[in-house]
């Protein structure tokens, strides 16, 4: 095993630990915006992680850049679709928690 | 094997939806995973020849558009049959006029 | 090293079906949304794994498709579902929440 | 391993089961939805556990994105979107149900039991050197079966016709804020949709994707353009006959099939050597239909002649 493939696995256990987080912050957090906040960190840390990770570990730059094409697109998603859910829960007046 | 179980215990929900669901917004997921179940079914047995067989994917590959249109044809309907009464009205003079 | 990513992959499905008593629980449509957003980047991540473990290169595409789609649910779910819920009831906006969230 | 595959197997049928019965059967149509969504992205994990990538890709593209935006759409427009009492009818079904489902299951175990079990994998594997293409699923849909694909474009066709005749399509709700991360994904995501689409129409010869992928991710795309606030390309007197690019795939196929048979072939026999070339155009036709009949389908109604929205402006 060379290094790069010890790198990108260490890279992805690295990312591991978003997921799960992400997914308590989506159980424990009081309303939708801080449940938004907890799934940015999966889609960019987390999935950036793993596709960093994974793209060290195949070591060919076409599965690489490939892989960095997911996580733009999962970014992108993720950016947008944030804003947008958040706009739309203040402009039906969802009430954020401890306000 | 689980993924047959699987197959057979979804297409009971998916029956059984069908028939006694009272919205009809149900009645037509329902539909759909009775779709799921058959397409599940058709490719877990495919899994089990050798080689695999490309057939059942194939058509299960053109089961899944099919339904899409049977899906989208039954939401316009359901749309267009929860609009009240004066609301098509309005829409048939428009048309009319 | 795919031992390791198998193990992963068992996680984050186990992560998903934890993650559903979000869409239980809800209580807003907006809830129920981000945990079917978050569950599309886990099933991406375990597509991904998944890929390096059966070394199969089309599975990559299919976390290609689905990262390019994970778009088009959010901005559905904001540009039609929920914004005509609120342009049609929003003289009883008050109960609005409670109602949606059943 | 083993007993990874079975935790997974598992795991994965559990919550596809339980998210089947969520959306079928409680209370809540948003809930159902939402499950049902979800259910279509487990799907594609399934397809993927049982080696079938080319269905993992449709299910992908059509599960989770077009099927997505049909079902939350047509919620959005529908007026009462909360139900009266339970979900379902009462309980005494039951006693018809409980032996009823069973007898259906047991039959439907005892049809497969007895389906030939080989398959026609050999069949198709000795053929596929005269199908020019090497992905085997891509020669059943376009070559060996092509007949099936035909009648599929034209369900499909046929759909986006129903949905036309049924009146005017709704107008488009203004969505309830204005934001500016709405058009610029349309403009940043758009090129996007279109590249990775011809890129599944090109692999489709080698490798899983090919004209129904492909068309499913371009149409998700003139889906989200559409939600982003471009007008529909369809629209009646502006671009006039581009509509008939809706039967574009049927007709293609269908003058392929009688061409060849004035030649002198079978119906759907392609003349050897061509045939490579022959499932390459038909499958860009196909693809282009499929994409452009998703939208028609999104629309839910007939596109006007002339597009009266605000952002024309001119």
């Amino acid at each position: 095993m060379s290094l790069t493939d010890l790198l990108g696995g260490l890279l992805v256990l690295l990312g591991m630990p978003f997921f799960f987080l992400g997914t308590l912050g989506l159980l424990r957090f009081p309303d939708a915006y801080t449940r938004l906040h907890a799934l940015a960190k999966t889609d960019n840390v987390g999935l950036g992680l793993v596709c960093l990770g994974l793209a060290l570990y195949s070591g060919s730059w076409l599965t690489g850049l490939k892989l960095l094409l997911i996580w733009l697109l999962m970014l992108v998603a993720s950016a947008a679709g944030a804003g947008l859910i958040g706009r739309t829960a203040m402009a039906r007046g969802m009430k954020p928690w401890g306000l | 094997m689980i993924y047959l179980l699987l197959a057979g215990v979804l297409f009971v929900i998916g029956l059984h939806g069908l028939f006694v669901a009272r919205h009809l917004l149900r009645k037509i997921l329902s539909l759909n995973v009775l779709s799921a179940a058959v397409f599940l079914l058709l490719v877990a047995l495919a899994r089990e020849a050798d080689p695999l067989d490309a057939v059942p994917h194939a058509i299960v590959l053109t089961g899944i558009v099919v339904s899409v249109s049977a899906t989208a044809v039954a939401l316009v309907l359901l749309v267009r049959l929860s609009r009240p009464r004066e609301d098509q009205r309005k829409l048939m003079d428009e048309e009319g006029g | 090293m795919t031992e390791v990513f198998a193990v992963l992959v068992l996680l984050l499905l186990l992560n998903i079906v934890v993650g559903l008593a979000r869409v239980l629980r809800g209580p807003s449509a907006a809830d129920r949304m981000l945990a079917s957003e978050m569950f599309s980047t886990s099933a991406v991540a375990i597509l991904l794994l998944l890929a390096f473990i059966l070394d199969s290169p089309p599975l990559l595409d299919v976390a290609l498709v689905l990262a390019l789609l994970a778009a088009l649910a959010v901005v559905t779910f904001v540009g039609r579902a929920w914004s005509d819920l609120q342009s049609r009831q929003s003289e009883s906006a008050r109960g609005m929440e409670s109602r949606e969230s059943d | 391993m083993g007993w990874l595959v079975l935790v997974f197997d598992g795991l994965l049928a559990a919550a596809l089961i339980w998210l089947a019965w969520q959306a079928t059967h409680t209370p809540g149509l948003f809930r159902s939805v939402i499950s049902f969504i979800i259910f279509g992205l487990l799907m594609a994990l399934a397809w993927v556990r049982l080696d079938a990538p080319d269905i993992a890709l449709a299910e992908a593209a059509i599960g989770a994105g077009a099927t997505g935006a049909l079902l939350l759409s047509a919620l959005g427009r529908l007026v009462a979107t909360h139900e009266e009492g339970a979900p379902w009818q009462e309980r005494r079904d039951l006693y018809f149900w409980i032996p009823a489902g069973g007898a259906l299951l047991g039959l439907l175990t005892l049809a497969a039991w007895m389906l030939p079990s080989p398959g026609l994998g050999e069949q198709v594997q000795d053929a596929l050197p005269e199908s020019g293409v090497q992905n085997p699923v891509t020669a059943v849909l376009l070559n060996f079966r092509a007949l099936d694909t035909l009648l599929e474009i034209g369900v499909l066709l046929l759909a986006a016709i129903a949905i036309w005749s049924l009146g005017r399509m709704p107008l488009p709700s203004a969505p309830a804020v204005r934001s500016p991360a709405l058009p610029a994904l349309g403009r940043l995501l758009f090129p996007m949709f279109v590249l990775v689409s011809a890129y599944l129409l090109w692999r489709g010869s080698h490798a899983p994707g090919g004209a129904f992928p492909a068309g499913a991710v371009m149409g998700a795309g003139g889906i989200l353009t559409i939600l982003a606030g471009a007008q529909p390309w369809l629209t009646g007197s502006v671009h006039g006959p581009w509509r008939m690019l809706l039967s574009l795939g049927f007709a293609a196929m269908l003058a392929l099939a009688l061409g060849v048979m004035a030649l002198g072939q079978p119906f759907f026999a392609y003349p050897p050597g061509l045939a490579g070339l022959i499932v390459l155009a038909l499958e860009l036709a196909a693809g282009l239909s499929i994409a452009m009949s998703l939208v028609a389908l999104y629309l839910a109604g007939q596109p006007p002649d002339h597009w009266e929205g605000e952002a024309r402006g001119e």
